[in-house]
């Protein structure tokens, strides 16, 4: 039956899972709205190996390790998120204690990622005034990732108008135009994007060059899938594992105790 | 001994009277919905609004809006990019003074600082200063970094939703006054506060500390006045009715059918001429539901 | 009786009942600690025609006209003067919401004043890294002269060493060089000092050049104590009146209702 | 599950530990008398401190204090100028970082954003530039606008005093913070918390609005720990104390008499191995009265 169990797990369950292993105790974990998957494996790591975790949804920031369950209700975008609050991050300015963000952990999504990790959720066009597609706007992406610890780039598709050669504008700086100094040259004390995960393969970035490299493929994905869609030539090592698969316990937390619903089984 | 005490409890028309056409007008979240729909009903034109979500698209997709000072406009309510904002965006309709969050409270605090500008480092490296001209990058004058010089943002009113207040504008909020409401406040000429309910005086004194407005200007008593968006300590938001405007504003802005659109803002903007009347439309059923906190 | 009342009314109470005249309902009010005569000066003021002053002791933001008596205690200094609190300013960050003391009302001490109302809490002494008298430091004077609608110079004695052509070290600035429009040049939006009070005299400022003006005497005392204490030359008008005495009404209130244990009496 | 959550609740040795000869000490208000009296006890030297009143004079009288950041160092305590302190500044013994309120808090608010330096108005056209290097007169890019930049001020450590903590370091204050409490906080790189008391972390969630310090890295239990200071919701201050302090330091600063201020040190500071003991000497009758709140 435990068996069964992993065999069934989604993608959005096994990054879940992948994400929450990542994490470690006596981090600080802010997820904003609608990024379930980030959600979901921030709240599995807390129960599973962060009695020092803290949560920071809406500005509130909790610590309920304790707790038996810690459902997800509407992904961030449910003000009763905030019912286990120890305190407010917006009692004072929201943004007055980024200097101890070396200890926070965040995640953002992209309308379009290029091969040093930098991201957009501007728009997309030649031309600002006129754009193909108006993003949503940057939320507080460029405040949050210059500062944090480090960060994971999550998608949610995994396309070649995803994964560009270079934004058409850029909201989050990665690593810039690449290298390993290439934050420190921008005066960004953050410690950068650490993976990219997305519905097909996981990536981190080399080294020395800090360009986008495969880590490991999902079950079932090939290597010329992502390939082909990938905009762009990614780092390729000898030798690519499958992104390793839930543990029965992980995928029994995950299901009884964060995902109750089953939403992440739907994704 | 000498007069009393002036009250700063107002009606809804004398809460509304105080915003007019062409002005900055700064909504806070949770969202003081009925104040934003009385915009659209009294058709305030040109305004320059700092909002995001459900507030932001209804009043572009009314025609309020001449320009959007803009951190994030999607998500929250079901849609990647909120379908008006998208629409009057690409075609140049609305102008766009693109920031993030970090930037944005910036130029807040230094409206409330009386600084022409603050310092800030969020957006060093990023297209911001490309996309908006207003943001000057700097090189401060202690270390020789770079950073972003963002001007003061001074708003006309700021309209805010909160859990209760005094009659004399003493307003706290019930977990947490929301991420921007206090920079808002802080920052406009004048500030506007819907509440769920009116306390005495004395009981804001029992709790001074949990005062997050010590004078706004107006209080304005509208129950429920923050659906179909949450209400902080009294209900949840009503998803629902998020989707069904949403629905309608995505075909107005994707397939220019216009109809669906303008008959909600009809039935839930122009025709209720109070906010009583708009709850009534709502029903009581239907509100009471949205009460398991 | 009421004659009597009037004629042992000491100068601090004097002062008290002049500054009280002076304030208008619907400002707001700071005093800092040890200033026991604008202390007494707002709680009258806001008894008697200050249903909307609202007064600020310590962080803390209150309107008291309701009750019957403010006693001072311990001159701002004890701690138990927040217990009617509407709000605290130090909720948040004391100084972000400067832009709205156009509507505050200040008082400011000093151990030397010049002819043009600049006033010195840093010390006296040619050299700063010598100074024959070190000062206590300008507490939050600097930053709340430089925005408040109008603040008044209250100063407990009249002696050249105080009024000095030159003030050694500036911590506020009234009107720098002189000039209407000295502040405006300096770019200080606040309105500037518009009385400066002793135990000899009330003073303004002339109009055009912005120096110090004597405006009355208080009982007792002549133009010639005056200019003798005086270390430089005030601007002195053809007819200088005597300062008003409070009402018996003004007295009555102060004495029964706010220094309920006589200390501008003993002062 | 895997672990429990780690207190952070320790006691007067483990949080004294902390501090060192040569850092730079953020002292709140409330004073945390308890922390000072053990630094005077433990003859650290060559301190920065951020401090005011008694905590600044005392530490200066010790010979603890090689600078200080300094914007008020008189009244409150029954003097126009702390008496220790005058006479080491006019003698050149410490050095003396000149600023006022307004331009301390941007320093500190820099440090706490990272940043480099905040621009302020507070200042302009006084002394404080030329007595003070380090605050340089600055042309706002862009309104061309004379301002101080203010460099961040960094503290080693904040040591505050409160009203209560739960385990895991949730402080609330009663009665607000103190002026520039949460300021040293949000600026030092570690923050020590005194409270008068614990209470159970349900406590906290019942009310967390009132949770002014979300992570104290330490909190140490201290009842009366900011005697013969006041603590806000709990005693006020003890004046007759005060007196005999300003009594014993006013002889050594002014006559050059140092024995009734080094008695005083002995008797108050440095024979008392732990603040019970201090309490002790206190006397619980003594302690008691001054609980008219």
């Amino acid at each position: 039956m435990e068996a069964d169990m992993t065999a069934d797990c989604s993608i959005a369950e096994l990054l879940a899972c992948f994400i929450a292993r990542d994490l470690n105790d006596g981090e600080e974990l802010q997820v904003g709205i609608a990024l379930p998957i980030p959600e979901a494996a921030v709240r599995l790591a807390h129960l599973t190996h962060g009695p020092n975790m803290e949560l920071i949804f809406l500005g509130a920031r909790m610590n309920v390790h304790h707790l038996d369950h810690l459902p997800m209700p509407a992904f961030g975008w449910d003000n009763r998120v905030v019912r286990w609050t120890e305190s407010f991050s917006d009692r004072g300015h929201r943004f007055d204690q980024v200097k101890d963000w070396h200890r926070r952990v965040f995640f953002v999504g992209g309308i379009q990622v290029d091969p040093h990790g930098n991201t957009n959720l501007i728009g997309v066009g030649e031309d600002y005034r006129r754009l193909r597609f108006r993003g949503p706007g940057s939320v507080g992406t460029p405040t949050l990732t210059t500062h944090v610890g480090r960060y994971y780039i999550v998608l949610n598709s995994h396309t070649p108008r995803v994964f560009v050669p270079r934004c058409d504008f850029i909201s989050t700086v990665g690593w810039g135009e690449g290298g390993a100094d290439a934050r420190r040259q921008l005066g960004l004390p953050g410690g950068g994007p650490k993976y990219c995960i997305t519905p097909l393969c996981i990536m981190d970035f080399t080294e020395d060059d800090k360009r986008l490299r495969l880590k490991s493929l999902h079950p079932g994905v090939t290597l010329d899938a992502v390939r082909a869609r990938t905009g762009f030539d990614l780092v390729i090592p000898d030798h690519v594992p499958e992104t390793a698969a839930p543990s029965a316990e992980e995928l029994r937390m995950l299901r009884s105790r964060v995902d109750v619903t089953g939403a992440l089984r739907r994704m | 001994m000498s007069g009393a005490r002036s009250e700063r409890l107002v009606d809804e028309d004398a809460a509304v009277a105080l915003l007019e056409s062409g002005m900055t007008i700064a909504i806070g979240e949770p969202t003081p919905m009925a104040l934003v729909r009385q915009i659209v009903r009294r058709e305030l034109r040109d305004l320059v609004v700092i909002a995001s979500g459900l507030a932001l698209d209804m009043l572009i997709a009314a025609g309020c809006v001449r320009k959007t000072l803009s951190y994030y406009a999607g998500g929250g309510f079901g849609v990647p990019v909120a379908p008006s904002f998208r629409r009057a965006a690409e075609r140049g309709d609305i102008e766009v003074w693109e920031c993030d969050e970090g930037i944005l409270t910036s130029g807040l605090e230094a409206a409330g600082k009386d600084l022409p500008f603050l310092p800030w480092r969020g957006g060093v490296g990023t297209s911001l200063p490309a996309v908006n001209p207003d943001l000057k990058l700097i090189t401060d004058p202690v270390r020789g970094e770079t950073l972003l010089a963002v001007p003061a943002i001074r708003p006309d009113v700021a309209i805010l939703h909160a859990a209760q207040s005094d009659a004399f504008g003493n307003v706290q909020h019930h977990g947490g006054p929301g991420w921007i409401d206090l920079f808002l406040q802080r920052a406009a000429t004048r500030c506007i506060v819907q509440v769920e309910r009116i306390v005495s005086n004395e009981a804001i004194r029992a709790n001074p500390w949990a005062t997050t407005i010590g004078r706004a200007d107006a209080v304005v008593r509208l129950p429920w006045g923050a659906h179909p968006w949450y209400s902080r300590g009294w209900h949840v938001q009503d998803s629902p009715f998020l989707a069904d405007y949403v629905a309608a504003a995505t075909a107005a802005a994707e397939r220019d059918e216009r109809e669906a659109l303008e008959r909600w803002l009809d039935h839930w903007c122009r025709e209720p001429a109070t906010h009583t009347d708009y709850l009534e439309r709502v029903g009581l059923r239907r509100l009471l539901a949205l009460h398991e906190y």
